[in-house]
C-alpha cells in the first residue's frame, strides 16, 4: 500500500475549493499528523487519501478504491450493541467467527470498553464512542490507520492511553497518519508534521525540526496559537 | 366467510411477501448504488406506484390468459394469479418507499461503511437490518395495500365463490348487489383483521427493540 | 349545462353502449342532460332508493315491482327488451348447439360438466339464468366450485372470464354484441322465448325525495316511451343487428 | 379523452392536497408528541392503510347520499364526492408513512429542539421542512394510490360519462367491455401522466435541493 | 432562575443506573466545571440540569421544563444554512426579523464565521460546527448556558478565543456550566469545580482549591492522569 502519495490534488464541494495543489508522500515510519486549524481541509485530506473522496484534480496513488481503515471525527456507530459494531467490520474482512469474536474481545480490552460490550453503542458516552470507534478500525489490522481528532472527546487519563495504543499500532509497522488540535499530543505522536491551512500544504516537515521552528510563518503563528479564524 | 378470509389473508402476505424480497433488496440498492439509469429507475419506480390495480390486472391477465406466453400453467383464476398480480402491484411501492427511508440511513452510513470496504450488495443488507424499524411502517403499507386491494385481484382471479373470493372482492359484490350493510360488515371484520396483524407487528417490533437498538 | 337529471341503470345497458347512441339525441330535444350512473341492478335500485338518482332503467321485473310497491317511485312504464343468448367456446364439448332448446342445452351442459360460469351478483341477468337452471330441472349449485363457477362480477368481467376459460354463460345480446374480447366464444343458443329480457323506467318518488327533479325526470320517461325514444332504441344496431327492441306500447 | 384525464388529475391532486394538510403534519405530531393513546393511535392509522377503497366509498356514499347526513348538499355524483373520498382514504397513508419517515428525523433533533424550548406544536413545521425531501416520496406515494384508485370513485362518483368519468373508472368501463386493448392504452396514458408529475416533483426537489440542504 | 438545585438525583436508563444521590447548587458567579473520567455522567447531568431529563429520583428546581441554553457534546445542526441555524431559536424565542438579523449577524462575527453564513450548516467541519452551535445558544443570551464540551474540536486558537467568549459571557452575568477534558482550560475558566466520577458528585470546591489539592484521592489520581477506564 505504502507510500501513499498525492500529487497536485484539488478538491472542491459545494462550489467551494477546499483544497488546493497538494501535493504529499505518506512513507512507512512513525505517525505523520496533520495540523492546522479548522476549516483548513484536514478531514476532507483524509478522505482523499482513504479513498472515500476523488480528486477533482490531480491524482492519489495507489489507486485503490479504499487504502487502510479509518477513524473519523464524528464516530459513525452502527445501530447495534457494542460488540457488534467491533464484529461487523471483522466479518465484512472475511475473518471466521472465532478469529472474530477473539478480535472484537482484545479491543474492546484495550480501550477499557469490556464492560460495556452488550451496550447499544449508540447510547455511550462522547468518549465511550470515540474509543469503540477507534477500536473497530484498530481490530482491523490496517496497513494505514487515519484518525481525524481520535482523543477530541477523551479525558486525560483515556488520552494517555490512548496516545500508548497508537504508538504501539505504529511501532507493529502500521503507518499512522492523524489530524489533532492537542499540540502536545502531536509533539508526542508525531514522527513527521504536514501544516494545512486554508487549503494548502504549507509544509511537510520532520516533526522535531517542525516543532523547534516551523519553515513558515504561519505555521509559527499557529504554534504560537495566534492563527485565528 | 372463514374460507374467504383466509384465502385474503394468504394472498396478501403471500403477496407481501414476494414483494418484500424483491421491493425492499431494489430499494436498498437503489439507496446506495450510483449507476447510470439510476435516476430514471426510482422516478419510475415512484410512478410504479400509481399502477392502477386493473391496469396491472389486465397485464397479468394477458400474462397468464391461455393465449398469453405463460398460458400453459393455466394460473388465470387461481389464488397464484392473484398472488402475482398483487406482488406485481407493491413490490414497486416497497421498493420506492423504502428507497426514501434507507437513503437517510445511507446518508449517515456510507462513509464508514464504505470505509470497511463494504461495496453496495454488502451494504444493501445491512441497511435493511439497521433500517428494520422503519421499514416496518413501509412493509404496513405494502400490506394495507394488499389488503385493501380489490381491482386486480378481481381481473386475474375473477371473484369465483369459493375459489378466488376474497374479502374485498366480496365487499364489491354486495354493494353492486345493493346490500350495502352486508358490505359494510364485510368491510369491518375486514379492517379488524388488519388491525390484528398491524397490532402484532406493533408487538413484535417492541419485543425486538427491547432486546437493544 | 344546468338542466340535468341522474339516471342509475345496469351495467349491461352502459356496456352495450345504447346510451351513448339515445342520450343525446333526448338532449337535443329537450335541453336536459342525463347524468348516467351503472350499476348493479340491486344496487341501482337503492341508489333510487335513497333519492340520489331522478330516475332507473333496469331489468328485475320482480324487484322492480317491490321498488314501486314500496312507494319509493313509480309508476313503471316497460320500454324494450332485448334476449339473452346461451354464449360458449367454438369447439361446444357439451354439444349445445344443435339444439333451440334452452333446458336441454342447460342439461347437457351440466351433464357434461362442462365450465360454465355465473354472474352470481343478484342482477336481472344473474335472476334470469337461475330460473332457467330451475325451469330445465337442474341444480348447478351442486357443481360450484368445480364446473359451475360464479364470478360475482358484472356482464363484461363475466364474459372476460368465460373467454378465458372457455366456459359457457348466459348473457345479454347487447353487451355480447359490443364484448371486444370474445376469443372463442360464440352464441350457441337463442330465440328461445324463455330467453326474454325486459327492461322498465321507473321515476322515483317526488313525494318521498322533494329534492327530484321529477318534472325532468317525467319527461324522461315521456321520451323514452314516446316514439321518438322508441325510434332511438330501435335505431341503434351494432353491425346491422339491433341490440334492444322497443315495445313500450305493447305494455 | 383530455377532459377525462384533466378530471383525474385534477380530483387527485386535489385529494392530494388536502389529505397532505391533515395527515403530514399529523403524522409529524405523532413522531413529536408523547399523550395517551398516541400508540393506538398510530396502530390506527397504520391499519388504515388497509381501509378498503370500496368500503371507504361506501361510508362517504352514505354520508352524502341524500338520505344520509350531509344529503342535502347534493354532493353525491360529483367531483367533489371523489375528492372527499380519496383524500379520506389517502390522508391515513400521508399520516402513517410520514410518522415513520419523521420519527428518524426527531430521533436526531428531539433534545435540540426542546432546548430550544420548542414544543410539540413548534416542533412539527420544523419537521416537516427539513424533511421535506424525505417527506416527497411519501406524497408521490399518496398521489399514486390517489391515481391509480377506481374503487371509492366509482362509488362516490358514479362513473357519469362527462361529468365524473376519471381514467381508471374509464379503464375499468373499458375492461368490462372487453376492450383490453383499449383499456390498456388508457392505462399507459394514465402511467404517462403520473409518470410526468413524478418527474415534475422530482425536478422540483432538485432545484430546491441545489440551494443548499 | 439561579440558583438551580438538584437534591439527591438519581438517574438511569437502560437498565443501568447512570448517576447516583447527585447533589449540587449552582449559584450566580463564575463558571462552574463539571469534569470527571469519559462515563462519568458529565452529559447526563448536563441534561438533567438543562431540564431534558427528568431523575428518577430526587428532583431539580426550579421546574422549569427547560433552564437556560445548552450546546451539546454532538453539535446537532438543522438542515439549513448556518444563517438559518442562527436565526432558528431566535425566532422561537420571539424575536422581531430585525433583532433576529442583527443578533445573528453579531454571532456569527463573534465565532469567525461570517464567511459562512450561507453555506449548508452540516457541510461545515468539526470545528466550524462547534462554534456555530456555541453561536447559536450565546445568541439566546441566556441566564444559564450549559457547554458540554464546546472546544473539543477547536483549533488552539479558536480555543482561547472562545474561551475569552466564555468568560465574556460569564461576565455579563451568565451562569456557565461547562464540561471540559482539557485540564488547562478548566483552570483558566474555573470559579468552581465538580468532580464526577462514575455517576457520583465527589467533590464540589472552589477551582483555586480544587487544582492546588483536591480533597478526594480519586480527583488528585484524575489530575494526574491515572485514574485509567
Ligand atoms: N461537502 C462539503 N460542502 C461544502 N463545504 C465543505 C464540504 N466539506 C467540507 N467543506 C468545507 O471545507 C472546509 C474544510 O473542511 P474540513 O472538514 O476538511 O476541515 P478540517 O480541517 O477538518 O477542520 P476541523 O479542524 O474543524 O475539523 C471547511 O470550511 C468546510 O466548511
Ligand atoms: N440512554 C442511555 N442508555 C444507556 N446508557 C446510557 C445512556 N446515556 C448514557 N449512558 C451511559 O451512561 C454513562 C454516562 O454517560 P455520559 O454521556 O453522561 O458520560 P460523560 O461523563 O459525558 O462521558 P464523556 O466524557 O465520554 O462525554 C456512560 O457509560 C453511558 O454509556
Ligand atoms: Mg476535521
Ligand atoms: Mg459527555
Amino acid at each position: 500500500m505504502l507510500p501513499i502519495r498525492a500529487e497536485a490534488v484539488d478538491y472542491a464541494a459545494g462550489g467551494v475549493p477546499i483544497l488546493r495543489g497538494v501535493t504529499l508522500t505518506l512513507e512507512a515510519g512513525p505517525p505523520c499528523l496533520i495540523i492546522g486549524p479548522n476549516g483548513a481541509g484536514k478531514s476532507v485530506l483524509l478522505r482523499l487519501l482513504h479513498g472515500l473522496l476523488r480528486p477533482a484534480a490531480g491524482r492519489i496513488t495507489p489507486a485503490a478504491a479504499i487504502r487502510g481503515a479509518m477513524v473519523f471525527q464524528r464516530p459513525v456507530l452502527l445501530r447495534r450493541s457494542v460488540l457488534g459494531n467491533l464484529r461487523y467490520p471483522l466479518a465484512l474482512a472475511g475473518l471466521g467467527r472465532e478469529e472474530q469474536a477473539r478480535r472484537a474481545a482484545a479491543a474492546l480490552d484495550r480501550v477499557g470498553l469490556a464492560a460495556l460490550a452488550h451496550r447499544p453503542a449508540r447510547r455511550l458516552s462522547g468518549g465511550e464512542q470515540q474509543r469503540l470507534a477507534l477500536a473497530r478500525a484498530a481490530a482491523l489490522a490496517p496497513d494505514v490507520l487515519f484518525l481525524d481528532e481520535p482523543c477530541a472527546s477523551l479525558d486525560p487519563a483515556a488520552t494517555r492511553a490512548v496516545e500508548a495504543i497508537i504508538a504501539g499500532i505504529a511501532a507493529e509497522g502500521c503507518k499512522i497518519v492523524m489530524t489533532t488540535h492537542d499540540l502536545g499530543q502531536a509533539r508526542r505522536l508525531a514522527g513527521e508534521v504536514v501544516f494545512l491551512n486554508r487549503g494548502r500544504v504549507v509544509e511537510q516537515s520532520p516533526a522535531a525540526a517542525f516543532f523547534a521552528g516551523p519553515a513558515s510563518a504561519e505555521a509559527a503563528a499557529f504554534l504560537r496559537g495566534e492563527l485565528l479564524w | 366467510m372463514l374460507g374467504i378470509l383466509g384465502l385474503s389473508l394468504r394472498v396478501s402476505l403471500t403477496a407481501l411477501g414476494i414483494a418484500a424480497l424483491v421491493g425492499l433488496p431494489l430499494g436498498a440498492l437503489l439507496a446506495v448504488a450510483r449507476f447510470p439509469g439510476r435516476h430514471a429507475l426510482v422516478i419510475g419506480l415512484n410512478a410504479l406506484m400509481g399502477l392502477p390495480p386493473v391496469v396491472a390486472g389486465l397485464l397479468i391477465y394477458l400474462l397468464l390468459s391461455r393465449s398469453g406466453p405463460l398460458g400453459r400453467f393455466g394460473l388465470l383464476f387461481t389464488p397464484t394469479a392473484m398472488v402475482i398480480a398483487q406482488a406485481a402491484l407493491i413490490a414497486p411501492i416497497l421498493a420506492a418507499l423504502s428507497r426514501g427511508v434507507l437513503e437517510a440511513l445511507w446518508e449517515e452510513y456510507a462513509d464508514q461503511l464504505r470505509s470497511f470496504g463494504a461495496g453496495p450488495w454488502r451494504a444493501v443488507p445491512t441497511l435493511l437490518w439497521d433500517g428494520r424499524f422503519a421499514l416496518l411502517t413501509v412493509l404496513l403499507a405494502g400490506f394495507g395495500r394488499a389488503a385493501a386491494e380489490v381491482g386486480a385481484v378481481m381481473v386475474v382471479g375473477g371473484n369465483i365463490e369459493g375459489f378466488t373470493r376474497t374479502m374485498t372482492t366480496a365487499i364489491a359484490l354486495e354493494t353492486s348487489k345493493g346490500d350495502l350493510p352486508l358490505a359494510l360488515a364485510l368491510g369491518l371484520v375486514l379492517m379488524a383483521i388488519v388491525l390484528g396483524v398491524n397490532m402484532l407487528a406493533q408487538a413484535l417490533r417492541e419485543a425486538a427493540g427491547r432486546g437493544g437498538a | 349545462q344546468d338542466r340535468f337529471i341522474t339516471l342509475a341503470s345496469t351495467t349491461s345497458t352502459e356496456q352495450s353502449g345504447l346510451f351513448g347512441h339515445i342520450l343525446p339525441l333526448f338532449t337535443r330535444a329537450t335541453g336536459i342532460a342525463v347524468r348516467v350512473v351503472a350499476l348493479g341492478t340491486g344496487q341501482a335500485l337503492d341508489v333510487g332508493r335513497r333519492g340520489d338518482a331522478d330516475v332507473l332503467l333496469v331489468h328485475d321485473r320482480a324487484a322492480e315491482d317491490r321498488f314501486v310497491e314500496g312507494g319509493f317511485g313509480g309508476p313503471r312504464r316497460q320500454v324494450m327488451y332485448n334476449d339473452f343468448v346461451l354464449i360458449g367456446p367454438g369447439a361446444d364439448p357439451a354439444g349445445i348447439a344443435m339444439t333451440r332448446d334452452v333446458g336441454e342445452a342447460l342439461r347437457r351442459i351440466a351433464g357434461a360438466r362442462a365450465p360454465f360460469v355465473s354472474r352470481g351478483d343478484r342482477s336481472g341477468t344473474h335472476a334470469a339464468e337461475l330460473r332457467l337452471w330451475q325451469e330445465a330441472g337442474v341444480d348447478p349449485v351442486a357443481g360450484r366450485g368445480q364446473w359451475y363457477r360464479e364470478v360475482g362480477q358484472g356482464m363484461g368481467p363475466a364474459l372476460n372470464t368465460a373467454a378465458a376459460q372457455d366456459a359457457y354463460l348466459l348473457s345479454d345480446r347487447g353487451t355480447w354484441l359490443a364484448f371486444r374480447n370474445r376469443q372463442g366464444l360464440k352464441v350457441l343458443v337463442e330465440g328461445d322465448a324463455r330467453l326474454l329480457n325486459q327492461y322498465g323506467v321507473i321515476p322515483v318518488s317526488p313525494q318521498r325525495h322533494p329534492h327530484v327533479k321529477a318534472a325532468e325526470a317525467a319527461s324522461f320517461v315521456e321520451w323514452l316511451i314516446g316514439p321518438e325514444g322508441q325510434a332511438a332504441i330501435a335505431g341503434y344496431r351494432i353491425g346491422g343487428e339491433p341490440l334492444f327492441f322497443p315495445n313500450a306500447t305493447d305494455g
